[in-house]
Order: C-alpha cells, then sequence, then structure tokens
C-alpha cells in the first residue's frame, strides 16, 4: 500500500510503448505534452515514434484529446475509483462481474483488452488530470492509479505521474518537503511542522474559520473556493501579492503587485516531473517580485517580539509523545 | 580566535595518540601555531578530534525528498527541531529534513558529508537542497554507471571520448566524483530487468559488460586526477552469495584507486535467502592485501529506516519481499532509484547476519584507513545513529550483549562472536574522520594541522560511550563554536566542494545533438551554473604525470 | 470531584489541549490545572484564560461548552473519564490506551484515531477518519470500542487492525477503508466505496449498501459471532439482528479477505 | 520594429514547463513567443512592464511599498493562527520566502495541492 512508481518525462520520450491519460485533457490544457514529451516523440526505443506507441484516453466526456488517442474509453462520472479498483482485480485474475463492470460504463471486452494491452506493453506510463484527482474521492483516486501502476510492475514496467498544472505548484511541493518533510497541509503552531491533510487544509481552515490572518501569494482563492471559504477570507485580515489586482485582492486588507515570475521575474519553477528549469525573463517591472516582497516581510516580522516565550525547548528535547 | 586548552588531542594524520596539546584557531577559521587572545576554551580532561566526516550519506536531492513524502508516519514519532529566533524548525528521523539534516549531524560532531548518488538531471535540485543543510561541508558525487551517452561510448570502444563525457557531465553537475551503482543494472531496471554477471553484455547492448564499466570507470577517475576515486556500489547488492560478484567486481578495478561503497551489502555467502551467510572474511582479506581501495561498512542497525537506493531491481524485489510502500523514480537517460521503507529486527535472520556482517568488516579490515563508519543513510539505519556503532567497536562485551539478542541459528553464519578486537579512540578518529577525509582527497579536513580547517569536536571522557560521541561538549565549525552544551548556537552556512576535471571544449558540441535526442530539456539549461552553488570550493585535479 | 471545566472565553482559532486527560489531571492541584498552557494557535496561554476551572486532583474529567475548536481532548488517556456536555473539536482520544469518554453532543473528525484501547461513546455527529489511521501509518484503532449515536464522515475505521466501531446515522464514503481487522457496525448504512481495499475483517450494515465490484456474494447466513458482539454492545444499549444477513467478500482486487455482511 | 529576443525562456503557465521558448519583446511587451502553445502564447503576451495597478493598496487606499510591507507583517504578527496559501504562480525563490514566513509566524502552511 501507498507509494509512488514514476519517471522524469524523458523516460516516456524514450521508453513510453503505452501511454495511459486519466481524467485529463493534455490537448487543451497541456498543448505540448503529446509533442515534446509522450506520444508524437521518436526515439532510439521507438523509432517509428507514434507508430510505435499506443494511448489510451480515460475520461467522463470526448474532449479534444480522444482525437490523439487509440483507445477512448468513456467511464461513468464518480466510477474511476471503481474502474481502478476492478482493474487491480483483474490484473491478479480475480472475477469480477459483467454487470459490476458495466456500472462503470464500460464492457467487458474493453477492460480486458485494457488489461492485456497494459500487461503486454513494454514500458507503460499513466497520466493523471483533476478529472480523476479532484473529483468525488480525491486523494483515493490518485492512490487508487498509483497502487495499479505499482502492481503492474509484476507483469511488466509501469509507472504513473500526476498531470500537475498551475505553473509552479510542484516547487512548492518540492520545497516543503525537504525544508519541513511534507508536501502541502502543514502547521508550525507548535514551533516545528505537522502535517493532517482536511485538518490544516485551506479549503477546511477557512470553511471552519479556523485562521485569524491569511497571506495569499501566487493564486485568487477569491475567484475559486466555496463561498464560505471566501466569505471568512473577507472577514479576516488577508494580504495579496499578485501582478493583477484579483478577486482575493478586492476583499483584501493589503495587496501587493509583484512582477510575474518568468515574463519579468527571475528564479526557478520545477516541472511536473519534479525537475527544475531555470526562468528567463523578459521584461523589467515596475513593481518587485515576489520573492523581494516575502524577504521583507520577513525583515520586518524578524524585527518584532518573537513568539515562542522563551526561545522555545532546547532543540535536543524529544517532544512527548508523538509530533501530532 | 580561540584557544583549546588541556585537551587529549586524537590526530591520526600527524600521528597524536592522545597527548595533551593547546589547540588554535585563527579568525578565518583555520588551525594555527599559536594566538594571542580570543575565547580560550578549557578542555581539561576532554578529548579532542578532528570534526567527523561522512564518506557515504544520502542527505539531499530527489531520492531522499521523496522519501521524505513517503514516510509521514515516521515524521510524527521523531524528534522535531522547535523553532527558535534564530534557527529554521525541522524534522529529525527517518529522512530528516533539511535544516535538521545540518543540526543533527554537527550535533554529534560531524562537519563534512558527501552525499553520495546525484543524478545530473537533478543535480540543480541537490545543490537547492545541500544550501539548506546548515553548518556542515559538503560534496556530491554524480551517477555515471548507466548513463546512455557514457555507457555508448564505452560500448563503441571510445575510452577518451568517454573521459571527456564524463568530465563534461561532471562539471555540469558541479559535482565532487564519480559513483557508479550497480553498473549497466539500473538501465536494464527501465524495461524491468537486472545486470548480475560482470562479462554478460547489459541488456540492449551488444558488447559492453558491467565489469567493462567498473574497469573504465576507475581508469577515468584516476587519469582525471580526481581528488576522490570512483565510488563503487557493486552489482548484486543484498542478495545471498554476491561475494562472488563482488571479488569478481574488485579483480575489474585491475589495481586503480576505488571506494567501495556500503561493502556489508556485499559480502554474503549462501544461495538463498535460507542459507545466507555472512563472508566478510575473504571481503576483508581483499582489502587487507588491496591498499588502493578503501570501503564504508555500510552497517545495518536494528530498526525502522527507509531504505533509498539507485538500485530500483533491488527496491522491487525489496517492495515484494515487505508488501509495505515503494517508490520509484527512474530518471531519463542517467539512473533511477528505488525507496522501500523497512525495518531490520534481530529475529530476522538475514538481518541478523547484515548486522554482523558490516560489524566484522569494520572489524576485520586492519588498516582503520581504509574502512570507514557509515550505515549509508538511511539504508542501514540513520546516521544520527553512529554512536551506537562506535560504542560496538570500542567494546567487546558490549557486542557480546548485543549478540544474545539474535536467534541461536543465526550464529553458525557470522564471524562476529569470534571477533575480540576493540577500536581505540585513535582508531575512531580515524575511522569517522581522517580515514575518510583522505578518501575523499579533503586536505584539509580530516585532521588538527596547521593550515586545516578548524573543525574540531570536544567529548567530554566518559563510560558511557554511545552518550559521549552523541552528545559533544563543543563543535567547533571552520572557527565558530557552532554546538555547546547540546545546543545548537549558531547555525553558519558550510561549503560545497567541486571539481573541475580538464576537459576538450569540444566536447560540448559531441554531446548536444545526443542529448537533444534523449533529454526533454534545454541543452543550455542542463548544466547547474557556478552561480547557484553557495560557497563553492573548487577542488583541484591532479592527473598522473604522462610518461 | 471530578475536575470540571466550563468555557468561559470561546477560542477564536483552535485550542490545542493535549494536556485534558485524566491520566494528568489525577495529579495536579487546581491552581497548576488552571496554569496548565494551551496552545490557541502558535500563542501559548493558560487553561484559565478560557475555562473556569473546578476541582483538582481526579480521575474524572468534565467540560461544558461549544468546544468544536477545542482538540486533542484525552490523547492518549489511559484510564479514567471524561464528559463532554456540549461539542467537541478533532482528535478526542487519538491514541487512547483505556478509559472511557463520553460526548453529549456533537464531535469533529480523527476520533480515536490510532487508539489501542478504551470506549468512546458520541451521542450526536461525529466528523471523518473515526478510529483511522493518521496519514501513512499502516494501521488505524488495534482495539477499544468507539460508538457514534449520529452520522459520521469519511473514511471511518480507515486501516483498522482490531476493535469495534458502531455508528448509528449513515456514515460517508471509504467506511472501512483498506481495514485489515475489527469490525465496524452501520445501523443506517452508508455512502459509497464501503469496504474499499479492505483485507480482513468484518463490515455490518443493517441498512443496504451499494457494494464495491470487486466484492462477491458468497452466501446468505446467520454468523456464529453475532451472538458473542451482541453481549459485548449490550451494556450499551446496542442490540443486532441475528439475522439472517447476506455475506459478501473482498476486496478482490487487494486480494482481501474482508466480510460485509448485510441485514437481509 | 526592433525587437530584442530572449532564447529558450520558460514559460510557467502550467506543468510542462517548457524551456525552449524564445521571446521577442521591445521591452514593454513580448510580441511574439515562439514554439509557445496558446496557452503559452495567452500568458507570455498578455502581461507587460506596464505600471497598470498601484504598488500596493492597504484598506483599497494606494500606499507606498514600505507602508504595505510593514502593514502585512503587522498583520501577521498580530495573528494567533495566520495562514500562508497559494504559491502555484510564483518562483521557487519565493516559496522558499513563504515557508521560512510560516515558520517564522508559527502559522499554516499550504499550496494548491491540497484542493
Amino acid at each position: 500500500m501507498g507509494g509512488k512508481v514514476t519517471c522524469t518525462l524523458g523516460e516516456v520520450k524514450q521508453r513510453a510503448d503505452f501511454i495511459i491519460y486519466w481524467g485529463g485533457n493534455p490537448a487543451e490544457c497541456h498543448p505540448r505534452h503529446f509533442t515534446k514529451y509522450t506520444i508524437m516523440q521518436k526515439s532510439k526505443f521507438l523509432p517509428r515514434g507514434r507508430k510505435d506507441r499506443t494511448m489510451v484516453l480515460v475520461d467522463i466526456r470526448e474532449t479534444k484529446s480522444a482525437k490523439a488517442a487509440d483507445i477512448f474509453l468513456q467511464v461513468r462520472p464518480g466510477k474511476d475509483f471503481e474502474l481502478i479498483t476492478i482493474l487491480r482485480a483483474l490484473i491478479k485474475d480475480q472475477p469480477v462481474r459483467d454487470e459490476d463492470i458495466a456500472e462503470t460504463g464500460l464492457d467487458r471486452a474493453a477492460v480486458e483488452d485494457l488489461v492485456r494491452r497494459m500487461k503486454g506493453a513494454k514500458f507503460g506510463c499513466m497520466f493523471f488530470g483533476m478529472g480523476l484527482s479532484m473529483t468525488r474521492g480525491k486523494h483515493m483516486n490518485s492512490a487508487a492509479l498509483l497502487t495499479l501502476a505499482a502492481e503492474m510492475n509484476a507483469f511488466t514496467k509501469f509507472v504513473a505521474m500526476p498531470m500537475r498544472g498551475h505553473g509552479n505548484v510542484t516547487g512548492a511541493d518540492v520545497i516543503m518537503r525537504w525544508q519541513t518533510g511534507y508536501p502541502f497541509g502543514i502547521s508550525f503552531n507548535r514551533g516545528y511542522p505537522r502535517y493532517n491533510p482536511g485538518e490544516f487544509s485551506t479549503v477546511d481552515v477557512l470553511v471552519r474559520g479556523d485562521c485569524d490572518a491569511a497571506f495569499i501569494i501566487g493564486a485568487d482563492p477569491g475567484a475559486t473556493m466555496p463561498q464560505p471559504a471566501i466569505d471568512h477570507l473577507a472577514r479576516i485580515p488577508t494580504i495579496v501579492l499578485d501582478p493583477h489586482i484579483t478577486h482575493t485582492s478586492r476583499l483584501a486588507r493589503v495587496h501587493i503587485t509583484t512582477a510575474p515570475q518568468g515574463i519579468s521575474a527571475p528564479g526557478t519553477a520545477y516541472r511536473m516531473d519534479e525537475l527544475p528549469m531555470p526562468l528567463s525573463p523578459a521584461l523589467k517591472s515596475p513593481y518587485p517580485t515576489d520573492e523581494e516582497v516575502v524577504r521583507r516581510i520577513n525583515e520586518a516580522i524578524a524585527k518584532k517580539p518573537f513568539w515562542l516565550p522563551d526561545g522555545g525547548p532546547s532543540p535536543h528535547q524529544w517532544t512527548s509523545q508523538v509530533n501530532l | 580566535m580561540i584557544r583549546i586548552t588541556g585537551g587529549k588531542i586524537y590526530d591520526p594524520a600527524q600521528g597524536i595518540d592522545g597527548q595533551v596539546r593547546d589547540l588554535c584557531i585563527d579568525d578565518t577559521g583555520k588551525i594555527v601555531e599559536t594566538v594571542s587572545g580570543g575565547r580560550i576554551i578549557d578542555a581539561t580532561g576532554m578529548v579532542i578530534f578532528p570534526g567527523g566526516v561522512d564518506v557515504h550519506t544520502h542527505v539531499a536531492g530527489g531520492a531522499i525528498n521523496f522519501a521524505r513524502a513517503m514516510t509521514p508516519e515516521d515524521h510524527r514519532r521523531t524528534q522535531a527541531f522547535i523553532r527558535t529566533k534564530t534557527r529554521r524548525s525541522g524534522l529529525g528521523g527517518m529522512a530528516p529534513t533539511t535544516f535538521a539534516t545540518g543540526y543533527l549531524y554537527a550535533g554529534m560532531g560531524f562537519t563534512t558529508v558527501n552525499e553520495a548518488a546525484v543524478p545530473v538531471l537533478s543535480a540543480r535540485h541537490t545543490h537547492e537542497e545541500l544550501a539548506d543543510i546548515p553548518i556542515i561541508d559538503k560534496a556530491s558525487l554524480t551517477l555515471m554507471a548507466n548513463n546512455e551517452i557514457l555507457l555508448e561510448q564505452l560500448e563503441q570502444g571510445e575510452y577518451e571520448r568517454a573521459k571527456q563525457v564524463l568530465s563534461w557531465y561532471l562539471w555540469a553537475a558541479k559535482s565532487y566524483g564519480v559513483k557508479a551503482v550497480n553498473p549497466g543494472g539500473v538501465k536494464a531496471w527501465k524495461y524491468g530487468h537486472d545486470a548480475k554477471a560482470l562479462d554478460t553484455p547489459i541488456d540492449g547492448y551488444h558488447r559492453l559488460t558491467p565489469g567493462q564499466i567498473v574497469t573504465n570507470l576507475a581508469r577515468i577517475c584516476d587519469d582525471l586526477g580526481l581528488p576522490h576515486p570512483v565510488h563503487l556500489h557493486c552489482n548484486n547488492l543484498g542478495a545471498p552469495g554476491n561475494i562472488t560478484t563482488t571479488l569478481d567486481t574488485l579483480a575489474r578495478l585491475e589495481g586503480h584507486r576505488a571506494h567501495i561503497a556500503h561493502s556489508q551489502y556485499h559480502a554474503y555467502g549462501g544461495d538463498g535467502w535460507d542459507t545466507m551467510c555472512s563472508e566478510t572474511t575473504v571481503l576483508a582479506e581483499y582489502f587487507n592485501s588491496h591498499p588502493n581501495l578503501t570501503t564504508d561498512a555500510g552497517v545495518v542497525l536494528f530498526g525502522d529506516t527507509v531504505t533509498i537506493t539507485a538500485d530500483g531491481p533491488w527496491q522491487h524485489l525489496l517492495y515484494k519481499l515487505t508488501g509495505r510502500k515503494w517508490g520509484n523514480l527512474d530518471v531519463e537517460n542517467e539512473t533511477g532509484c528505488g525507496i522501500v521503507p523497512y525495518t531490520y529486527r534481530p529475529s530476522n535472520v538475514v538481518n541478523a547476519v547484515q548486522w554482523a556482517a558490516g560489524l566484522e568488516l569494520l572489524l576485520m579490515i586492519r588498516d582503520p584507513w581504509q574502512v570507514f563508519l557509515s550505515t549509508d543513510h538511511p539504508n542501514g539505519g540513520c546516521f544520527w545513529r553512529y554512536p551506537e556503532i562506535i560504542q560496538m567497536l570500542m567494546s567487546a562485551e558490549f557486542r557480546r550483549e548485543c549478540l544474545k539478542k539474535l536467534p541461536d541459528r543465526v550464529k553458525s553464519r557470522i564471524k562476529l562472536p569470534e571477533l575480540d578486537r576493540e577500536y581505540t579512540l585513535l582508531e575512531i578518529a580515524t575511522a569517522m574522520s581522517a580515514g575518510p577525509a583522505r578518501a575523499l582527497g579533503l586536505t584539509h579536513k580530516g585532521h588538527l594541522g596547521v593550515g586545516a580547517d578548524a573543525d574540531v569536536v570536544v567529548y567530554e571522557e566518559q563510560v558511557d560511550i554511545q552518550q559521549m560521541f552523541s552528545h559533544p561538549r563543543y563543535v567547533i565549525k571552520a572557527g565558530e563554536v557552532v554546538l555547546e552544551d547540546g545546543d545548537i548556537r549558531e547555525a553558519p552556512q558550510g561549503k560545497e566542494f567541486l571539481v573541475r576535471p580538464a576537459m576538450d571544449p569540444a566536447t560540448n558540441d559531441f554531446i548536444r545533438p545526443l542529448f537533444e535526442d534523449c533529454y526533454t530539456m534545454k541543452f543550455e539549461h542542463y548544466p547547474v551554473e557556478l552561480e547557484r552553488i553557495e560557497h563553492p570550493d573548487l577542488r583541484d585535479c591532479q592527473p598522473p604525470a604522462t610518461s | 470531584m471530578p475536575v470540571t471545566l466550563r468555557l468561559k472565553r470561546p477560542p477564536i482559532v483552535p485550542l490545542e489541549a493535549e494536556f485534558l486527560s485524566p491520566d494528568v489531571l489525577a495529579t495536579l492541584s487546581h491552581a497548576e490545572i488552571s496554569a496548565m498552557i494551551v496552545h490557541h494557535g502558535k500563542r501559548r496561554l493558560p487553561l484559565s484564560e478560557f475555562f473556569d476551572v473546578e476541582g483538582e486532583r481526579s480521575e474524572d474529567l468534565v467540560l461544558h461548552g461549544e468546544l468544536h475548536k477545542l482538540r486533542w481532548v484525552g490523547r492518549g488517556m489511559r484510564r479514567g473519564s471524561i464528559t463532554v456536555h456540549g461539542t467537541i473539536g478533532m482528535h478526542l482520544g487519538a491514541y487512547m490506551r483505556g478509559g472511557r469518554i463520553d460526548v453529549h453532543g456533537n464531535a469533529g473528525d480523527w476520533i480515536g484515531a490510532e487508539m489501542k484501547d478504551g470506549t468512546i461513546r458520541i451521542r450526536g455527529n461525529a466528523g471523518g477518519q473515526i478510529g483511522a489511521a493518521y496519514r501513512g501509518a499502516m494501521s488505524g484503532m488495534r482495539n477499544g470500542l468507539i460508538m457514534i449515536d449520529g452520522s459520521a464522515g469519511l473514511e471511518v475505521g480507515m486501516r483498522m487492525r482490531r476493535g469495534t466501531i458502531v455508528v448509528g446515522g449513515p456514515t460517508r464514503d471509504f467506511t472501512g477503508l483498506q481495514m485489515k481487522g475489527g469490525t465496524i457496525l452501520l445501523r443506517s448504512g452508508a455512502e459509497i466505496r464501503t469496504g474499499a481495499w479492505m483485507q480482513r475483517g468484518t463490515i455490518i450494515s443493517l441498512k443496504p449498501l451499494q457494494m464495491m465490484p470487486t466484492f462477491t456474494y458468497s452466501t446468505t447466513t446467520t454468523p456464529g459471532f453475532l451472538p458473542l458482539l451482541s453481549r459485548h454492545l449490550a451494556p450499551h444499549g446496542i442490540t443486532l439482528p441475528t439475522g439472517p444477513y447476506q455475506l459478501y467478500r473482498g476486496d478482490r482486487a487487494v486480494p482481501g479477505k474482508g466480510e460485509i455482511l448485510v441485514l437481509a | 520594429m526592433n525587437l530584442e529576443v530572449i532564447e529558450n525562456a520558460t514559460c510557467t503557465f502550467c506543468g510542462c514547463v517548457c524551456d525552449d521558448i524564445d521571446l521577442h519583446h521591445d521591452g514593454v511587451r513580448i510580441h511574439k513567443a515562439e514554439r509557445a502553445c496558446v496557452l503559452g502564447t495567452a500568458w507570455f503576451l498578455n502581461h507587460t512592464a506596464e505600471k497598470k495597478y498601484p504598488v500596493a493598496l492597504v484598506d483599497g487606499e494606494e500606499v507606498s511599498l514600505d507602508v504595505a510591507i510593514e502593514t502585512a507583517a503587522t498583520l501577521l504578527h498580530a495573528a494567533d493562527m495566520p495562514l500562508v496559501y497559494g504559491m502555484s504562480n510564483t518562483t521557487c525563490e519565493a516559496q522558499k520566502e513563504c515557508v521560512a514566513l510560516a515558520d517564522l509566524l508559527g502559522g499554516l502552511l499550504d499550496s494548491h495541492t491540497s484542493l
């Protein structure tokens, strides 16, 4: 249980003869994914490029990406988890009834064909998008696909990877992991990092009204989050850093305009496969960068009284019981 | 300026074995003959070592960061470093956070570490993490034994070209040396296979064998005059009977210098898990008769850890054996890595053999300048448990106590019960500092002679060896007192060591088309810019004089 | 006389007070209890900032008020009792090893998470992850009894290894997710994906369930262990019909040997 | 028009993070983003070096950057449970400062991933 079996995108370009996109629409959301990394590339191992590769799209509706697919499987909305679980059973030759397969919107022939092709692949890769990870079941849907990919390695080489959107969200993930041990949903209330999605994740925190100030950078929750969360942001002092005046800026106490990354702010961004890329900004912005503003806020806070009353216990003190 | 008075100095490089002398440190962070003024530290009755040097550890980069994400349950039960006004918070445990890594190493008197496995492709990421490890100095090694562009040159017998390509990669990665993991095996893993025999051509090649990769990499490292020789993780790690592969591999070195990583994992006899036994006697004998080689033990300690290695096929096997979590990350063209949490148990015969084998190597390889302390952190155990190993090395009686916990049926498979050797303090100082510093070619580390970096650790002499080595009285890094009375006082930024081997400028143009063929990023973005390295310290390469 | 706490100033942000456990309070004087440090977000304040304290040195703790922001009450408790009149927040009785907790009101998420033993009863509704494993951990509750009279949220009994959970109202998705042992009794059924990826253990539902496709119907039966379970629950006023039940086995995706019993 | 070209610029609009874009610009505006996709082109062409917005606003009023930074610091420092959120559309260098901020504040830290 648990874990993740993955690779960098160059491995897919070089080796993947079988590619599944699940709950994603790369043709419209990641337009160069096909051409740069996956199905269109020729390589030493797949010299005929597209002809040497099979692409399967699994989604609840026939998006533009279906045109690029060899096989399109239309899963009934909300049945992804069930379908992946069925696949986990079928690869192990466990029986599943026809009518249970039919519930997912697919028939036995289609599902068995998929299993056959998966096992017959030399190097299989599954990409999953927000159609999987943001629908009912959320993290368990992603976990299901990651588990299926891991289990496929009993038969052949298989990997899986999320189709991360939103620019450098991967960078945040990677940095938080090395600095705090956790990828998101972190609390420093007790002076060290603690992790509990659901308890410390933003939507839950805002909906419950658990925080009493908010610092928002590189996101516009005022446009995307449920109304009760937005209402709480309006109630508490909110500070926004953004290149534009956003929905969140309008309900914030403080808005600071900053230079957009990669256009007029230099630095680094991580690709979805966790490779860092240097940025080469073209324009000189009249605004400061995020980095500069946050650093100056940190400097200003450091001048104020420290929040741990006596500097905190010694670093070698073991905390009682467990750190959650 | 600091003068440390009255302490017993253990400085193996200078042959100082516990003599009481003053130690002087100037304002540039170097050991000097004498100072006037400044702080005086009274170390009467205390023991002074050069700062510890870890020759083989995994503390930064994609793999350990993957492990951090996979083990939130461990972060919850481990040591938490609480935020102070000047110091960042962090978590210890199996895969400590970067800040905690610095505090934990410095906290037990280690001041230099070598991150032993970096794919060039994630070198940029690794250096970013290394920059976030405070206090200690760092070096990193680049994974080269499964790199397709390099292997292709070797396949075609283009030795000179291979040497140029390797130099190019080292400089692109801003690396300190060459690491070889399971030569050819990781590459084969990319289609789910492995490379186990040194003379069988690797999957996808007509001629090239793992044995040839070993010979060529060792030769290239020597020819380039890298300060650290090839750092070799042999094929067949962890498998019963792998001693044959290991000895065969060592023979392929053909007299070149080499450092054999975590040799404990490569010293097994038997022909299956049921018959697996320790074969450390033959391996130790090989080291005893080959002074061109160094090794680190890769000791296994009982308890929970997370295993991380570029050896992908081994990790898939371990996942199948444990049924626990499994992470795998294949890196295009270069390498891969697998991550599996694991618990070593004394009741498990295989684990018990592993535990004994690591100690046996440390005890049976006679010259402490050849065998060093390591757990292959976090694979055999976490680095912050080194004091436990020191205690086992210094006390045969303590080892006998530990042996009582093992099942009887393991005793016929190990040599440890027959070994009475006890390390002296001077030998400990050699195995944890002087030896690894010399093997790494870090001339300013691992000794307390005039001109050395003032990385000094002061212990209070105690009967409880583990306590003594876990809680130094003072740790001085580059002349700054960073730890005093068990408290981290300062968390300065350390240096990063790198090399710039000689390279034909035409290599860039040679590699470009090959690169564009197999990678997915721009060629221009691949090399890490020197400006990205915080406090770089370039070391010379000294190629042998051409005769 | 029990230690009694009455909320006088509602917390603005979550309030963490894991020392509110009989093991700790049994040894403390009134003054010491009042001075114990609670964590109001990052702020460290004495308990008396938020509560009126009565009593001292008792293994019985009584809490009054709308305490939905109060977290970690009874963490790791080994003995004694906690009674809450009002609501209570997350992690109530997490890592608990013994004793009894009664809540006359609603409770938050992670009730009895990773508990080893003891009894928890929530008279109102509870949140998700009841008796569950914290993120990344291999096992949820290892023994003990949790009774929720009302409804419960997601992932009830996730990765539980032993022990019993009874839910009176409906539960949400992923009840018994990756369950490894123990028993979950659902008196009003559950939403979807009940028993997903379970390895072992038993889920009993008195209402029809939407089954995962990877469970197979085995037989209709009156299981022999039900009277035992009935006797275990009878002192708490919980009864369950003897059957017959439809028996499903799964989850075949694992493949697992779990059982789901649905009252026929 | 004489345009300057930045070669191999990196596009951060989506998770592909394509690093082979040639940006043709006049110092104020990017006129062409070679090899970028439709989404990337829109991203590059929609940002300019013009000063379209005030540098900073506090309670809707234009203020200097210094005032805004001090106000932000004061509000965050005063909070018992401040939240640091977002970090999708920003650089790693800024993200590191954000982690430092949450650590310094004793607050919550979360990214888009948790949604």
